[in-house]
């Protein structure tokens, strides 16, 4: 066990950091940003010219191989990278699907021409992808999607609605899954591609939340057609690719989400209670005390993770945990800051409101971290099946052909 | 012994449940939440018309003398209808200061405003962030004139009549009162948009003393209040859990209602449990504030404390139970969300009532 | 609403005060009474004698009917005297399950010359009874029961075994559910009886529990016969015959088991955290509030039961919520406590440990109060099902014979 | 980096959970938790004989060399088999305070005899309610001699050394060691008899003082011991989750397993979570030990507040999955309940660890 860096790692880490304090501004004393609005033209720029300065110094794709301009280096080395851009204000949001989902499906599923298409764009950022896999009906159900796609000659033809589709106004391409066989059960009908964003028959609305945001979009296909060399995987076995998709989604390393334990505890020194510092309160101290060890759990997790990766182990399951504990950790932590601030914590203008009213921002944001990606319900449900081998629920659709399983009224 | 409301008091209760369900609807709600009205004037007119305003409000004063437990049953109905009026800053508040603390002259100058809502009041006690607490008031009244900032304070920016908890010329914090014409405001955006919110500056504002009772009568006020918010968030809470019944009902995931999932089941129990204990201490609370009971601030700290959390954890696991649905603006989850936050926040949050009912156990105690 | 006595009321506490005051000892400061170990002869004699002069003063069957001894009264008066009581120490523990579940029961199906033979004399104090519902391959799924009675001329043969069964050592009487036919679906093969705990062929050995204690009883019944006579329903309802005493056992008030809210507040005056007695802590004093807000939440929700009650209502499965709150409570106050004790709180010899060693006592006794007599998880499934009408799980045994119902190795 | 276990330490691991798996069965536990032995002498002698004891003894005072990483991994061995030895008092408590305290002539008298098992150590430092600070010691050393009475001392009753925290002259804390042979001493029954406790009198025991380091040098032996206490209580979870989760498979009810209900599988998942955050900040806590890193003190309070949570959900939640059986006498649920309440009171509760934390992350970030 070693937490020091190999020289080989420390040479690294100072390039990693030469880099950013190079081309990046240090968060020490910036703004937090907050994801909380939807990424406009502008910050498609920055992210445009930030992913291509990436690609240029070789940090876009450490990992990945070097035919598609990476590095082929250990997962350790991009944790190193992680932790060092982690100090830096840089722009994003816009790749994270692209990079860590689509692509790497399409390493495992589409043709060495279609990579050779579309890989080195995506890296450099001139090219976006989203993903289209919920619907409506859908929900913490996945395989029930109900869009629909029939072949016509060369040709499928999509018609049926997405929903929670991040990106899909800013995106190239996407990646989805449909049914292509309503007559089987729902895993067994359904199909994966790839298809053009700007293909006829596409509409995009974007999805207003209750925090603000509209990172969201709902996405209508009217008689989209799709040729059949986008077709991902065979007829039928969609679930399968889009299994490999959420796989990879599970690795993605999802930002840490502010407020984190060291905000409280800086709001802790500012508001008062009894005339002390709140931080001298042990209610407070208490508080702060779980959701540092929790939020040091999941840290040091990661690097076990990591660990494993760098062998050549493949990650599995077991890291829904880090979705589980921290988006309802965020969702406390906010509540309590607020708490502490008293009535004063319901003001969220900018000049009164204390630490750049991100505690009140997470407050609005935090119950789709508990919902978007895997609910906390559906996350202890893999983590009991397929991490414990605890015995599935009894299914009430199972074998049932796709459109004999009962619905509801929503 | 008795633990239920009278028939009266039910039918006062089903009455005002089937008003508001047909004239607070959520596009009234949002009509606030959107930013097109500070809140919901005609709604306000027909409230006071029926004399909801006034409910505890003795009849020489203007009021309807339906007595406390009238107005615990009207506040329960607010919290289940979101509804986007100045109902606790003038009738909890700002009516309930000038009954316990204000002189009888007082009681005759304001009363009858604030009873037939041709005047609005509010509750001006905070100063930025922190909790109620002596030494938290910076506002001084020196010369009959009042000087200081108060923010957020709840409806200011629409009231026309201010309770202010400020210091005297001896630096004591004690209850003031005072016509708003003229006094420079701004409105706030908060969390929760269904509420007015409003940062008030008062340069030398003519205020006459309510009382002397300092700040005990501060916390007077706080304690009684304390109950009727509590009814609010019993309300709110109430709602919530019939939102997400009706949605796990209705809801299939897997060829089944969600419903039938023991994850959803037993979150709504667990939703049930804290909400039955809540309405439960509330009521304890609306009976000490009619008997004017010995242990009415202990009865409130109870109340208070079980409703916060009920509200809390009902708002944020409804959302939950609905899903990707459940955190869209267009879906009315987020309305209930954001006033358990509103409500959980004013007159003091939930470590400030806790920290209270353990002092008030231990005089108990020892006593 | 109103919490002041009526005038009958406040009669009626006088009269039911001056009886304790002149029979009992004051609680106040007297050794706390711990449910720990299992009634011996003498606590037995000391049971039967202060029962004897309960019904001497019409104390004993207050809501019950005049012609078995009762006053008819309302249970507005039954708080009153338990809130009386509540102030003393009185035996207790060997008649709740027969007054509070079998003789109820009892007045639901047996005849009039059966209850002329069994009422008084249990509501005397004179005979005991207990209840054998539960068995070892049933647990939660009480209706899984094996044990099969078969009909024998004017007899049933009963064999099998029962376990769970508080006091059936000390029992005259039992009420039993069996299996009369298992080529049926679980609930449709049951019948019920009621049987003399001195019968031939019954064996009772006690359980020895975690906490030392001996409450319960395996129960083994090798052909014990018992009359048709004493069937309670008719053959094959035995499950709606259940339903009754479970109803009943739902409205028993439970002792309010210590330490309660005010204890830990004491010990928390005499503990020190960094020098200062622990009630001064600002997470001890959060800790404390919630709790008492339980505990006052659970005393005016039954208040508005008994209201209820008195109102000619039912009381419903709404008083699930008591024993699901409760045993979590002093699972946790009982922990915490020790938390505050350190390393001194594991000591449980009378002269050094803290408060009676209550809160160790209650360490170990609070698991099984999570589990006996309806799980935590079984109460929030009838919160959830009966109270709130959500839609009942999939059942994997509907409609089943019950000899057809998988079983597991356990 | 690496942050993992090397293959030599995986191989001690499964060597060593072999070895208690098949030596140390809840048959021998039972043989304390009944009374019929203070502790596994049998099994001691063993442990001993493999050098377990002085794993990161430094083999000139006698140990086998290890390093603390392989002491953490024998010691997450000792949770899972609720090893009735006294391990802990040994090897995490007295060798390590004369290690890091002592002299070079203590080490070498002390370190070999704890080494080889031939002597027992124990720490004294409870007197009584109350958690590790310097107020709460009264015992004190005057003239070399000791006097005080210490209670419980883990494993005190079987001692033959012992660490003692007691004042110097001028009323400082610190560390003191002593043979204990002609001490008045009692057994005491504890939550767990499967670990021995007493109380020891002292009447002017001639000692000698381990170092001048003060209250410091004895925070540094309780943080160093926290990491391994994480450890064992790892383990203890960790037998904890597997035993709940072999019953949930095989355990039916309603014709089907009850690991296929939700409400079980959740409550399995969160132990698993709290487990797993456990054991990734024990193990950070180990890389903290062996390289004795500037925030040893934080990553030890760290690891100590999972582990604690961790084990004890894990062991009250494994009863409730087992339902009835799980509160018999004859069921092993409830030696991990005992066991995860013991090692959680020794050396500081939760509330201790948790306000230290706060202290140090404060000084942490004050840097």
């Amino acid at each position: 066990m070693d937490f020091n860096d190999t020289s080989e790692e420390a040479v690294f880490r100072a390039e990693a950091r030469a880099f950013l304090a190079a081309n990046a501004e240090l968060k020490a004393g910036a703004r937090p940003v907050l994801r909380q609005s939807g990424v406009d033209a502008e910050a498609v720029k920055r992210c445009r010219a930030w992913q291509a300065k990436k690609d240029d110094a070789g940090f876009a794709g450490l990992t990945w191989p070097k035919r598609f301009g990476g590095r082929e280096a250990s997962p350790i080395l991009q944790v190193i990278y992680n932790q060092e851009e982690d100090d830096f204000v840089v722009p994003r949001g816009l790749y994270e699907i692209g990079l860590g989902m689509c692509i790497p499906t399409m390493m495992t599923y589409a043709t060495p021409e279609q990579l050779d298409r579309y890989v080195r764009p995506a890296l450099r950022g001139e090219e976006v992808w989203c993903q289209l896999f919920s619907e409506p009906a859908g929900g913490s159900d996945l395989a029930a999607l109900r869009t629909r796609a029939e072949r016509d000659g060369d040709d499928w033809v999509i018609n049926g609605q997405k929903i929670w589709t991040s990106g899909a106004h800013l995106s190239d391409f996407g990646i989805i899954v449909v049914r292509t066989d309503p007559n089987v059960p729902k895993h067994e009908g359904l199909t994966f591609f790839f298809l053009d964003m700007k293909s006829p028959g596409i509409e995009i609305r974007p999805i207003h939340q209750m925090s603000g945001a509209r990172h969201f979009n709902e996405v209508f296909f009217t008689d989209v057609r799709v040729p059949d060399s986008q077709r991902l995987g065979a007829v039928g076995q969609g679930w399968k690719v889009s299994l490999t998709t959420l796989m990879n989604e599970r690795l993605a390393v999802g930002d840490v989400q502010r407020p984190e334990v060291d905000d409280l505890v800086e709001l802790s020194r500012k508001v008062r209670i009894n005339g002390k510092p709140a931080i001298r309160n042990g209610a407070v101290r208490e508080k702060i005390a779980e959701w540092h060890a929790r939020s040091q759990g999941l840290k040091f997790t990661r690097f076990r993770t990591m660990t494993a990766l760098s062998k050549g182990e493949t990650p599995g399951p077991e890291n829904s945990i880090h979705k589980l504990v921290n988006a309802s950790k965020l969702q406390d932590i906010a509540s309590y800051g607020l708490d502490l601030m008293g009535a004063g914590g319901l003001v969220v203008d900018d000049d009164l409101a204390e630490a750049y009213a991100m505690f009140q921002a997470a407050l609005l944001s935090s119950p789709s971290s508990r919902i978007a990606g895997g609910s906390d319900e559906i996350l202890r449900n893999i983590i009991a099946e397929r991490v414990l081998g605890l015995p599935s629920d009894i299914r009430a659709d199972k074998g049932k052909p796709f459109n004999q399983v009962p619905t509801g009224r929503r | 012994m008795n633990f239920d409301f009278s028939d009266d008091l039910k039918q006062l209760r089903d009455q005002s449940r089937r008003f508001l369900t047909e004239r607070c609807t959520p596009a009234v709600v949002r009509r606030s939440l959107d930013g097109e009205e500070a809140y919901a004037a005609g709604l306000w007119r027909e409230i006071a018309d029926m004399g909801w305003i006034g409910a505890a409000i003795p009849e020489e004063f203007g009021g309807a003398g339906l007595g406390y437990e009238g107005l615990c049953v009207l506040a329960e109905e607010m919290g289940r209808a979101v509804a986007p009026v100045p109902f606790a800053s003038s009738a909890y508040l700002a009516a309930e200061a000038i009954l316990t603390a204000g002189s009888d002259a007082q009681r005759r100058e304001y009363l009858p405003k604030l009873a037939d809502g041709s005047a609005i009041g509010c509750f001006a006690l905070s100063e930025g962030n922190g909790n109620p607490e002596p030494g938290t008031i910076h506002a001084r009244v020196v010369g009959g004139r009042l000087s200081g900032v108060k923010w957020p304070v709840a409806d200011g920016g629409i009231a026309d009549i201010a309770v202010v908890v400020a210091c005297d010329e001896h630096r004591q914090p004690g209850l003031f009162v005072a016509d708003l014409a003229g006094v420079r405001r701004r409105d706030l955006r908060t969390l929760d948009p269904t509420r007015n919110q409003a940062r008030l500056d008062f340069d030398g504002l003519p205020v006459q003393a309510l009382g002397s009772g300092g700040w005990g009568s501060v916390q007077r006020v706080l304690d009684r209040a304390a109950i009727l918010f509590a009814f609010e968030q019993v309300g709110g809470a109430d709602a919530c859990l019939q939102m997400a019944r009706e949605y796990a009902q209705e809801r299939f995931a897997f060829g089944r209602p969600i419903g039938s999932f023991q994850a959803i089941k037993h979150k709504l129990a667990d939703m049930y449990v804290a909400l039955e204990l809540a309405r439960s201490n509330a009521y304890y609370g609306a009976w000490a504030l009619g008997a004017d009971a010995t242990d009415l601030p202990l009865a409130a700290a109870t109340a208070r404390v079980s409703a916060t959390e009920a509200f809390h954890l009902a708002s944020k696991e409804n959302i939950q139970t609905h899903g990707g649905i459940g955190f869209t603006w267009a879906v009315d989850c987020h309305l209930f969300y954001r006033r358990s936050k509103q409500l959980g926040l004013a007159i003091g949050s939930a470590p400030f009532w806790k920290d209270r009912l353990v002092d008030l156990l231990e005089t108990r105690n020892a006593a």
